[in-house]
């Protein structure tokens, strides 16, 4: 089969109905292996890995810590490429993952944050700390709360997806510019030289296979929200429609 | 084009000064600020670079919300989509209007405001020179936001929330000159940097602007 | 069997609850949604063919 | 420059409300739209200024050549009547306003400010801001509103005119304004909802 | 008179959050603050209690224009006015519900961003209570400046420029107790102060606020 | 309750417009006020309903009486249109906005956000709250605005049904609204300008 006919097969996942039936089907399997990876993973994190000869055991933090970081930037570009697909494509379902997508996103930065901030107090000695890459997801999290809230603020389903959707391309250009902002105006605590988990290879087996396994199950779990809070939100695209169509008919 | 700068200048100029109100709000944060912090001449001497550039970029915001709204309520918005002249045209002479109105007041009043903060005399310059290399910048992505939020009821503090992030790496920039200046340190780098920032935004913002509002009308 | 967590108890344990907490509420929440959108969407759909 | 309108369907809020439509308005003409409240003739009338963009359907013949006129005026409350009127004149690259002001009767109103005029004084200068565009179609969305009788024949005069120099009009109102013109009216054409089973890819 | 509270509630609540909104902006002054002074903490720390309370007031000043100015655009205020209610009435109410969808949430806000800003341990308390208390004056105060404001066109900015001499009082006692209380002094002075102010701005100022709403209706 | 006024004058902006007026209007009558654009019906109406003081003159019976209905409804684009039509009611302490809703064929509106309504459906709505209100004088300055021949004729039913209730209504338009009422032409009652020499101590 060639790409562009592959690629044609992709977009027919664009038609609400068709990915409803699709995703009714494949959404088990996601939230099982989601479960599944996390649970192993949190699981062998906490209970079976040496403290950390440096940071003891709040080493353990870093389960959560990491994959929350990693996602939430990614869930972030996820939502870029859907909204360009809405923008180029006009496929409803494109806007309406971007839509389902930002809220876990939202909680992804705040469970970095969170525990990047329980994890300061013990280590830097203070909740907060005006690190470049701690601001740069603060300057997300706002990005977060400006685009939900204006696709909350708008009534009309295809004016919001608009809107957001320049918005997130616009965002995404400014956020990119605040990260190097920060970098430049402040240089920071995070990982500093002490912290040599930076690098891969140093970083010891023993917390890096437990590490690999929540990376996944945060994955995992993400698809599998999206898929699910996408398909709540074609349906509620859906009663909008109906109901409008309702009161017009009357 | 021109009809249009001149229409938004009288306006903002009879209805009881845009001029004037950006300029006193500035004034006022800028007094608030010791009775806020405290009175002693360090700390404010330390603080009032980064203080003059944040109530300019406040006092900007403040002055965002009218920019098009007044437009749009009474429907000159939809009559000047339907002129001879194409939206981006529309947005850019907005966003100009906004920057004489409010930007350019603020750079003339800032040394004025040093001095009540204290502001270390080598930093007089760089803070104007910052702020009038910055609050174009400032100017052209405030009316990215109140394109993006022209129909909603009262969007004014959406408006905010959405526009404040985007104005982080112009703070940066700038607040880092003027506190770099202040100290007599190297300014290159920011400068260039924020330089980048506000011919980046006016080039290519407008466009932006102009097809949110293109969506915003139908 | 719960490990020793030395003085750092209390960092790790909370930064648990609050990541598994904050986890569990967006799940409940989109699943609880998931389910009014549902019914919701099946009840106006009934409706609108009913009414023709 | 006809204004040729065929298969029309237009949506507002994400609803079909308008189907099938068409018409052509050839100049000389005037063509007054009827129908009930809600039916849609706003947004018929936005549709063809082209601040909406239709469902299906073509429109031809609107590129620059309308002048929209809705149901607020564009005024500026702390500019004079001359003003106002002079900036759509520039914004529009007409000459004179004189003839605008003189067929409204504002010359006495001339420099007032807008916003203390009252509803009918306020309308009158909404509609002189069509004599300024110059654009041959004008499109107007229930012009008369708090005109008196007087004011009423007055814009009547000023579409006639407009019409013997070979312009045309489209004119959505409820009441009769004494103008020789054709109706055309919406109501038969209220879009019919779609099969309930026909879950696509737009939503309608 | 409850139905007046529970309309504008629900408006606050539909029109995207007046909730949401006060609160995200006061988020974001304070985010904006280091960027501006920069990332020092002891620095952060000695101006905290300062920048909070100023901006909660900025936050509150903010969301002054809409408190009026919509139900006077749509003629709402007119029907208010020849209802079975005395103006009185309505413009507490107003106000009330201000500081429900406005202060309220400042209040409970201002914990969180305290750690933002490095505030010290025991300030937390005081700026909590100072601004419990000191809230509900700045939405009397500035109800009666939305009321004196509400008929000129877009009198954003001259709001706040009417408003913020009127807010002093209340910054300076208010920000005094949450500074001193940071630095564990004592804070019965200002304290006392500030509960006096906001008495007697509630008890006093809605009469004149619906004595100048009555020559603005005019 | 009769409203009677007499010797009225009344100013705009610091400029007298009506002087010398005087009328009654008793229970179970309507009275039309008519007059050119800009002659000062809206200013009138906004007198009597106590929003702004006469120059000189008397009103009486205009105390907790009036239901006033202007340019604009004071409706709430968030609110649906039962909500807005219930905040209304409990202000004004009115049991059920039933019969308001049916009087103007509001029902199948009822759950719309009152944004989305066309001009005309706004216009209903508008002039529904008037009966929530329970006020025996209405007091409507250009209320068929928008209004379809079928609403034209909904609200002229409405009108009649209060004043068979022994209401009276007060009505500026320029249109004819089917009702038995007297006319009141205010025209004549123009305000002259003073003497310039008398230039005395209220500068008008
Ligand atoms: C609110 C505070 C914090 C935030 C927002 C934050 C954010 C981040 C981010 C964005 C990453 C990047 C993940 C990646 O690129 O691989 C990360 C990784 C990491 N963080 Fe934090 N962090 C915070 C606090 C802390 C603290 C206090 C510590 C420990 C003292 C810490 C230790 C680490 C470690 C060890 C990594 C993994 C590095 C790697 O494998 O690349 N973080 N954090
Ligand atoms: N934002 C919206 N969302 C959903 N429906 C809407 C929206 N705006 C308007 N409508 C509906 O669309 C329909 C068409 O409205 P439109 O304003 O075009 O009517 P109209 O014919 O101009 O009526 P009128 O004579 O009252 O002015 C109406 O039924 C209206 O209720
Ligand atoms: N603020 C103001 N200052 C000065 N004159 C004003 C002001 N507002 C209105 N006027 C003038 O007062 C006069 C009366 O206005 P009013 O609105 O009462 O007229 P109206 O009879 O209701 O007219 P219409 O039929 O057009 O609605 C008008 O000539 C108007 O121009
Ligand atoms: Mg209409
Ligand atoms: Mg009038």
């Amino acid at each position: 089969m060639s790409i562009s006919a592959k690629a044609n097969r992709l977009w027919a996942y664009a038609n609400p109905k068709k990915f409803l039936e699709t995703t009714e089907k494949a959404l088990p399997f996601f939230w099982v292996a989601a479960a599944l990876c996390l649970v192993v993973g949190l699981v062998w994190g906490f209970f079976f890995t040496p403290d950390d000869y440096r940071q003891g055991s709040t080493v353990k933090i870093i389960y959560l810590h990491v994959p929350s970081a990693l996602m939430a930037i990614n869930i972030w570009f996820m939502m870029l490429v859907t909204s360009l697909v809405w923008l180029v494509r006009r496929h409803h379902v494109s806007a309406l993952a971007a839509r389902a997508a930002a809220p876990v996103g939202v909680v992804m930065t705040l469970i970095a944050l969170a525990t990047g901030a329980i994890w300061g107090q013990p280590m830097w000695g203070t909740w907060w700390a005006w690190d470049p890459r701690l601001t740069s997801f603060l300057i997300l999290f706002l990005f977060y709360l400006g685009y939900i809230a204006l696709w909350e603020a708008i009534e009309n389903p295809d004016t919001a997806a608009d809107l957001t959707s320049v918005l997130c391309l616009v965002g995404s250009v400014f956020a990119i510019l605040s990260r190097y902002a920060v970098n430049f105006w402040n240089q920071g605590l995070h990982q500093g030289a002490s912290l040599s988990l930076d690098k891969e290879e140093n970083v010891a087996d023993v917390f890096w296979v437990p590490l690999l396994v929540c990376i996944a199950g945060f994955v995992l779990l993400f698809v599998a929200l999206v898929l699910y809070r996408t398909g709540t939100e074609i349906r509620a695209r859906r009663i909008k429609a109906l109901q409008a169509r309702e009161r017009v008919g009357a | 084009m021109i009809a249009l700068l001149m229409r938004d200048l009288k306006l903002a100029f009879r209805a009881g000064g845009g001029f004037g109100l950006g300029l006193a709000f500035f004034l006022i944060v800028t007094v608030l600020v010791p009775f806020s912090v405290g009175p002693q001449s360090s700390l404010l001497a330390t603080i009032s670079p980064g203080v003059l550039w944040l109530g300019a970029l406040l006092a900007c915001l403040l002055s965002l919300d009218r920019l098009l709204a007044l437009d749009w309520e009474d429907g000159s918005l939809d009559l000047l989509a339907t002129a001879p002249l194409p939206l981006e045209a529309v947005v850019t002479i907005k966003a100009l209007a906004h920057w004489i109105t409010t930007g350019l007041p603020l750079v003339l009043a800032a040394p004025v405001l040093g001095v009540l903060l204290n502001l270390p005399q080598p930093g007089f310059v760089w803070l104007v020179v910052s702020l009038a290399l910055g609050t174009p910048a400032l100017s052209v992505i405030g009316t990215f936001g109140a394109a993006l939020t022209v129909g909603l009821k009262r969007g004014g503090l959406l408006l905010s929330l959405l526009v404040l992030p985007l104005y982080v790496p112009t703070l940066i920039f700038g607040a880092e000159v003027a506190r770099r200046g202040a100290i007599s340190m190297e300014t290159n780098t920011p400068l260039l940097m924020l330089a980048g920032i506000t011919a980046g935004a006016v080039a290519l913002l407008p466009f932006a602007s102009a097809a949110v509002l293109r969506v915003n009308l139908r | 069997m719960m490990p020793d967590l030395g003085k750092y108890a209390d960092a790790v344990l909370s930064a648990y609850a609050a990541s598994i907490l904050l986890l569990v509420l967006l799940v409940l929440v989109s699943l609880w949604r998931g389910r009014r959108m549902r019914a919701e969407l099946t009840a106006v759909e009934n409706r609108l063919k009913r009414d023709g | 420059m006809t204004l040729e309108v065929s298969d029309l369907s237009i949506t507002r809020g994400g609803v079909p409300v308008l189907q099938g439509l068409g018409f052509a308005l050839r100049p000389g003409h005037a063509l007054v739209v009827r129908g009930p409240n809600g039916i849609g003739k706003t947004t018929l009338l936005r549709t063809l200024a082209g601040l909406q963009p239709p469902l299906s359907g073509r429109i031809e013949g609107a590129d620059e050549t309308i002048a929209y006129a809705g149901h607020s005026d564009g005024i500026k409350p702390t500019l004079t009547v001359i003003e106002n009127l002079t900036f759509w004149a520039r914004v529009f690259g007409a000459r004179s306003i004189q003839p605008a002001l003189d067929a409204f009767d504002l010359n006495d109103l001339a420099e007032r400010h807008a916003g203390n005029l009252s509803a009918g004084q306020k309308r009158r200068l909404g509609l002189s801001r069509l004599l300024v565009t110059g654009r041959p179609i004008w499109m107007l969305d229930e012009p008369t509103v708090s005109l008196d009788v007087s004011a009423v024949a007055m814009f009547a005069d000023a579409v006639r005119a407009h019409l013997g120099q070979g312009g045309s009009a489209l004119i959505a109102t409820h009441i009769d304004l004494g103008l020789d013109a054709e109706i055309l009216d919406v109501g038969p054409f209220k879009a019919r909802p779609r099969e309930i089973e026909d879950f696509d890819g737009d939503f309608l």
